[in-house]
């Protein structure tokens, strides 16, 4: 992928988003530099998830111009698509599958090898549940199949939603490492937040969506400080 | 004979109602259309 | 070679929808309970005479083979949707044609299999004795099940993710599909009756080229259906 | 993504312009109906039903133009990604349903007294049923949709292949019926109706294209009427 380091992963100007005739994205302006981790903070329904969408090309933009890894989600979404993983508040799984066919599926789509998806199945732990279906799994180890899923898609852009909810200290701890990990290989991460105590030692920075803008943020930790902000917070 | 010339009295007046009835609606939508623009305007301007 | 990278994904698609369906028999179940409730009932509206049946068994065949497409046309997208499993299979790279044919493919296993059991059943219970020409009859299944599928498949990807799914598949297929729905019946009409007009072969044509202008179109189509 | 530029409401000027052709279309519509009826020669047997021809058969036409339009500005739309296609396409769809639901009426008016009944499956009658529904299935999707640009491209996707289809169906549906009777169409047009039938095509054509125009027009004021609610609420949540 294009890695040059100028090209910033995530380049968003006054993106607008309507629901109906009242606007609930109104002008976010952000700029996420490759293997920068950005918290993105705000109150239920202030439309956090709706812009991770956006980001992710689900959704279109109303207003505004927004650019991923360099491409302009308007004239070439498809490559924007390419760059980005989207680790949605539902899992997005087939429940009558095992976790080994649905690994193996997402392999088929992404054009990866088996052994990646093994691979993956093992480093979040899921290698000893890989031929129970997935109905019978918990809400956690769905969250970790899904993980997976973006292990095996190596994103430029991870977009997270709430990736911590129904997740155990250890479930944190894995989510933190990968990103700590993908970010050294410049990876750009966007997480929604609800509570910053289990990403303050990934965050490089947070903002607040406000009334549909972003508000400057005073959280603003270096990641090397987050370590000790970890003991104390 | 009486008959066919009611059948093409009621073609005629068929089709009239119909071109009419559409003309109606069309000016409603207008109608609505213009108030919601109107409402727009003023709210934006105010 | 993309085109190779998107056949293979189609054909995960297919069979990722085809084992779950397998394993869960959700869709299946249903719709062949709904396909023979409704031959059962076409059975008690045209009278137990022998001869009125076996004219109406066509018909009647196809009817429930249509509203059970419906069924299952539906189905398949929305257990997508509930599980958000839809916006992960969106985000693929790769074109979104993998995901039509690969939709396409899974719901022609699954129509066809029930107008085969739906076919069986009619010809018992409406005591239709079948033709010499069993091969031309079973072609013309084939030519109206895929008509069938394939502007089912397409139009449910819009109709699912609408408020009002219930209504607005029929609404949009059932008339779209009266050329499929004419030629399937008569053509199947003709062979029950031993084909003496041979006008079967004309009605297979007018299927076929049916087939071939909707599946392209579809194709074309789905690019929009699919995206926003 | 429809970036191109929002649909602006239609200035005064033009729509004077177009309210005089709404006038002269109406009138000519009159006029052609008055000279056709005059100049058509005493019917010997038929009475006077050949004269329902004069709405009907132009109706009928009207009903084959209208989904073209919507085929063209549907394609056009898909290619421009122009609001104004879209919603031009849109009006069509609602003008060719008014004169289908016509067409219909009329064809029923035709075969009471020619046929003794009031719905015969005769093909032309049949297929102009059938795009009577493929019609109210694009205008279900529009109603259905609320996001503008999904909306569009629905419409537009069941737009093209409806318009596809509509002389596949006539054609299923002429064979299905010559199967089973001579074709019932109305005898060859004499001479002296000819004039008659012409005039008023040109007149339903007038009456047509004006009522397309205003529905567009309707619809691009409240177009503008979204866009100017949508941008004060864009300003006001600012304040």
């Amino acid at each position: 992928m294009n890695g040059t380091a100028d090209v910033s992963a995530i380049d968003a100007t006054d993106v607008a988003r309507r629901l109906g005739t009242s606007w609930v994205l109104r002008g976010i302006t952000l700029r996420v530099a490759p293997g920068e981790v950005v918290g993105l903070l705000g109150a239920n329904g202030t439309g956090k998830s709706t812009f991770l969408r956006i980001v992710a090309t689900l959704v279109r933009p109303h207003a505004g111009s927004l650019r991923v890894c360099g491409h302009d989600v308007r004239t070439v979404p498809a490559r924007a698509r390419e760059a980005v993983g989207y680790l949605a508040h539902l899992p997005g799984l087939y429940d009558d599958l095992t976790v080994r066919e649905n690994l193996h599926f997402a392999a088929a789509m992404l054009d990866r090898r088996r052994a990646d998806a093994e691979a993956a199945l093992v480093r979040v732990g899921l290698e000893r549940a890989a031929e129970q279906r997935v109905r019978a799994l918990s809400s956690g180890m769905q969250r970790r199949l899904a993980i997976a899923r973006l292990v095996l898609r190596q994103p430029r852009v991870a977009l997270l939603d709430e990736p911590y909810s129904n997740l155990d200290a250890a479930g944190i701890e894995l989510m933190n490492s990968l990103v700590s990990e993908w970010t050294g290989d410049g990876v750009a991460a966007l997480i929604v937040l609800h509570e910053l105590a289990p990403a303050v030692g990934v965050l490089d920075r947070t903002v607040t969506i406000v009334d549909g803008r972003l508000a400057p943020n005073v959280h603003d930790h270096q990641r090397h400080a987050g370590a000790m902000l970890r003991v104390t917070g | 004979m009486m008959s066919n010339t009611t059948f093409v009295i009621a073609a005629f007046t068929v089709t009239w109602i119909a071109l009419l009835g559409y003309l109606v609606h069309v000016r409603r939508v207008e109608r609505r259309a213009r108030e919601a623009l109107d409402h727009a305007t003023k709210a934006g301007s105010v | 070679m993309p085109w190779r990278d998107e056949w293979r994904r189609a054909r995960a698609i297919a069979w990722k929808d085809l084992t779950a369906e397998r394993r869960s028999k959700a869709v299946f179940n249903s719709v062949i309970a709904l396909a023979i409730t409704i031959l059962v009932l076409f059975g008690f509206a045209l009278g137990p005479d022998a001869q009125a049946l076996r004219d109406a068994a066509p018909g009647v065949i196809w009817l429930a083979a249509l509203f059970a497409g419906v069924l299952a046309f539906n189905r398949s997208y929305q257990t997508e949707i509930e599980g958000g499993a839809l916006d992960q299979l969106v985000l693929y790279p790769g074109g979104r044609r993998a995901i039509f044919a690969g939709k396409l493919m899974g719901n022609f296993v699954l129509v066809a299999s029930t107008l085969a059991i739906v076919v069986a059943l009619g010809v018992i219970l409406f005591q239709v004795d079948l033709p010499a020409q069993w091969l031309a009859l079973v072609a013309i299944l084939f030519f109206g099940c895929v008509g069938l599928v394939t502007l089912g498949t397409l139009y449910a990807a819009m109709a699912s993710r609408s408020r009002v799914r219930e209504v607005l598949l029929p609404l949009l297929l059932f008339p779209m599909l009266v050329p499929v729905l004419i030629a399937a019946i008569q053509a199947t009409k003709s062979l029950l009756g031993g084909d003496l007009m041979h006008d079967a072969g004309a009605w297979a044509r007018l299927l076929a080229a049916y087939d071939v202008i909707f599946v392209a179109a579809s194709f074309l189509a789905f690019d929009f259906v699919i995206e926003v | 993504m429809s970036t191109g530029a929002i649909a602006e409401p239609i200035s005064a000027t033009r729509t004077r312009g177009w309210t005089i052709f709404g006038w002269f279309a109406f009138a000519f519509l009159i006029a052609s109906q008055a000279i056709a009826i005059a100049i058509s020669p005493p019917d010997r047997d038929m009475g006077d039903l050949q004269k329902i021809m004069y709405v009907h058969v132009p109706s009928a036409w009207m009903t084959m133009l209208a989904p073209l339009t919507v085929l063209v500005f549907s394609l056009k739309y898909l290619w421009s990604r122009r609001e104004q296609d879209d919603l031009v396409a849109a009006s069509a769809a609602e003008v060719a349903a008014t004169f289908a639901g016509l067409t219909l009426a009329l064809g029923m008016i035709w075969a009471r007294p020619t046929w003794g009944i009031w719905w015969t499956w005769d093909a032309r009658l049949t297929s102009m049923l059938v795009l009577f529904l493929i019609l109210a299935g694009y205008l279900a999707v529009r109603a259905v949709v609320d996001d503008r640009d999904q909306r569009a491209q629905w419409s537009a996707a069941v737009g093209i292949l409806g318009a596809i289809n509509v002389p596949i169906v006539y054609m299923s549906v002429r064979w299905w019926r010559t199967l089973h009777q001579i074709q019932s169409s109305p005898s060859t047009v004499a001479p002296a109706y000819v004039i008659g039938l012409r005039l008023n095509a040109f007149a339903f054509l007038f009456v047509m294209i004006y009522f397309i125009r205003r529905r567009y027009d309707a619809a691009l004021t409240l177009r503008a009427a979204e866009h100017a609610s949508e941008s004060a609420a864009l300003k006001g949540g600012a304040a």
